[in-house]
């Protein structure tokens, strides 16, 4: 049998195995062509070397022989399991935007104003993102963390310091302040008002949001 | 599949046995068609049903399933069900309905043919013709799909091993005017339980109190005093009291003041993790 | 980026994988190199000429690329498992192929064509290996479901698409044959015109099952 072949055999046999496998189990492949174990052992020499300049490699480890990708690919590799981006929930934009406007809040208060149970995954997903914190714990029945945001979460958003929030009175009239925003009502009035109604602090972190935005669309 | 089963199944190899009885190989079909009725239930069962053994039983006489001798291959397939019928009823049930099909067409074909020229019948063969070709072909379908390759028993698919696998999850893009309606619904709803709940303007407090929690992590116990910074002017001294005063009422701080008109100190109420 | 680096990656991803990869999903690899699909695809072309003197190939099938061992050398791979694959009997096997050739079909539409009833347990079997799907229900007494395949069933199969089953046997059309048939009941004649009458593809479906059978019975 052609070196080639027990090759071949033996690059085929350790990536459909999908586990490490030992010089005595490809022996026992080969159990027809009486191959040694020195015979196998120069094949995976070889093979080693054959693999240098591909995207796999041979290595042993403890239980065998195995193929593995090579580590200087992962940046590649790994991005076949990305997913991607799923948007956040209602209940998680509310929550940070409590979170926001309320700090320090517990989850209790939370809760409070939303009439409904924050999920645990809710507030794990934030602090994974690093938007938000603990900045203490109450100190009542059950000592509950109070939250606040994180200079990440301004960095994301471009602003210097919550100050930069709309104010209260502003949500209220969310469509009059921010006329470039479509809310889906009536765009065309909208547009044909914005110069009017366009907020004095014009350049803020609001508008480079929203011309970011807009850029975007028009990709 | 049973082993009785591909013993049946190597009929056509004539010198192998198609079946053994009573320890006896028979190696060939019996010519009068007899089969004892101990191989005939293992062989009915190899077939998979009445149209599967016509064909059988037309093919092993080399027959044109288009020109099927319709007497012979009844009598023939009658004998079967006569024995099957005998051993196993509810196996002969989708048997015998074939074999009223074919005494009806013999039946039919033994009529004197109509004189009439226009009155143009069809072979009564006919519907049992389309009927076997059409199983024909998906059986012999059936081998070929049998045959193409297939993982683990042509093929394996291969997969190298991978040091991290772990799924890198990409944080979604959110935008500010999202969380911000999201605020605004939470306060059209707070609106409609409480009236007043939501009053004043209260974000650089809030602000401030973040900020006060931060420098209580840090020191425990501070003077009141220099919380204030005179450069922040009435405004901040005032959103810098309010924040106190609110994290007083959320029992986060406490102030003390151990004489009068002593120095006042900040001291943290912090539950320490 | 060269050539080289790029089938490097793509050898590695495929295998790191484990399953069919779609040109698309190779793509997000390299979204920061920023190829194109005609990129990967003659990366793809290449890898497949270079794998001809491996002991893997590169196959395209229903959900993507994939790497295989070459069926080949089936007999040594096989070795390294003790268990030997199941075959399928011919019931469940003429099931799949009326679905397959046939779909959408019911599971009445199949039991005409065979003569015979079909085991809820053959659908089952089918239904769980994911080779079949409920398209939808027709719309008669009863509702029958409505089955058709899936691209399980193709990857499976090793192939990209119905279109690769193997041809479906003519079916002769009774109307034109009729005025060559005998209508006579003289059996002796026909039996004397055997050789004649005997059909061309004598090397047919039976043979076939029974090389196989013989086969089988070697493992």
């Amino acid at each position: 049998m052609e070196i080639k072949q027990i090759k071949n055999i033996i690059e085929a046999a350790l990536l459909a195995a999908g586990e490490p496998v030992t010089i005595k189990r490809l022996q026992s492949i080969f159990a027809e062509q009486e191959l040694t174990h020195n015979d196998i052992a120069k094949a995976i020499e070889q093979l080693v070397h054959d693999f240098e300049d591909r995207g796999i490699e041979l290595i042993e480890v403890a239980s065998g022989f195995r193929l593995q990708t090579k580590t200087i690919l992962q940046p590649w590799i790994s991005k076949l399991w990305e997913e991607k981006p799923k948007k956040y929930s209602r209940a998680l934009l509310e929550t940070i935007a409590l979170i926001a406007y309320r700090q320090p809040v517990t989850r209790g208060e939370i809760e409070d104003v939303r009439g409904v149970a924050v999920s645990s995954y809710i507030i794990r997903t934030l602090m994974d993102r690093d938007w938000i914190r603990v900045l203490g714990y109450r100190d009542v029945p059950g000592k509950p963390a109070m939250f606040g945001t994180t200079k990440e979460f301004l960095d994301y958003f471009n602003m210097k310091s919550l100050q930069e929030l709309p104010t209260l009175a502003e949500i209220k009239d969310i469509e009059t302040i921010m006329p470039e925003l479509d809310f889906g009502v009536d765009t065309n009035k909208h547009n044909n008002d914005s110069g009017k109604n366009k907020p004095e602090n014009s350049n803020n972190a609001f508008q480079k949001q929203f011309n970011q935005d807009k850029n975007n669309e028009e990709e | 599949m049973s082993k009785v089963q591909t013993k049946t199944q190597t009929v056509v190899q004539s010198e192998m046995p198609f079946a053994i009885v009573e320890g006896k190989p028979y190696t060939q079909m019996p010519t009068d068609l007899y089969i004892p009725p101990e191989a005939l239930e293992v062989i009915l069962e190899a077939f998979e049903g009445p149209l599967d053994l016509l064909l059988y039983l037309i093919r092993r006489q080399n027959l044109n399933i288009l020109d099927i001798p319709i007497t012979e291959i009844t009598k023939q397939y009658i004998e079967y069900i006569d024995l099957l019928g005998e051993m196993n009823f509810e196996l002969a049930a989708e048997y015998l309905v074939m074999a009223a099909m074919l005494a009806e067409i013999k039946s039919r074909m033994l009529l004197p043919k109509p004189a009439s020229e226009d009155l143009e019948e069809e072979d009564p063969r006919a519907e049992l013709v389309r009927r076997l070709q059409e199983y024909e072909r998906f059986k012999s379908a059936a081998l070929d799909i049998d045959e193409l390759p297939r993982e683990y028993r042509d093929y394996i698919v291969t997969s190298a091993y991978v040091e991290q696998k772990e799924q890198y999850l990409i944080p979604p893009e959110v935008d500010m005017r999202d969380i911000i309606m999201a605020f605004k619904d939470i306060l059209a709803r707070a609106d409609l339980k409480i009236s007043h709940a939501i009053e004043r303007e209260v974000l650089s407090v809030r602000d401030k109190m973040t900020s006060l929690l931060d420098i209580l992590r840090e020191r425990q116990f501070f003077s009141f005093d220099s919380l204030f910074n005179p450069l922040e002017g009435r405004q901040g001294v005032v959103v810098t009291f309010l924040a106190v005063l609110e994290l007083l009422k959320a029992q986060v701080l406490d102030i003390v003041q151990n004489e009068n008109y002593g120095q006042i100190y900040i001291k943290s109420l912090q539950v320490e993790e």
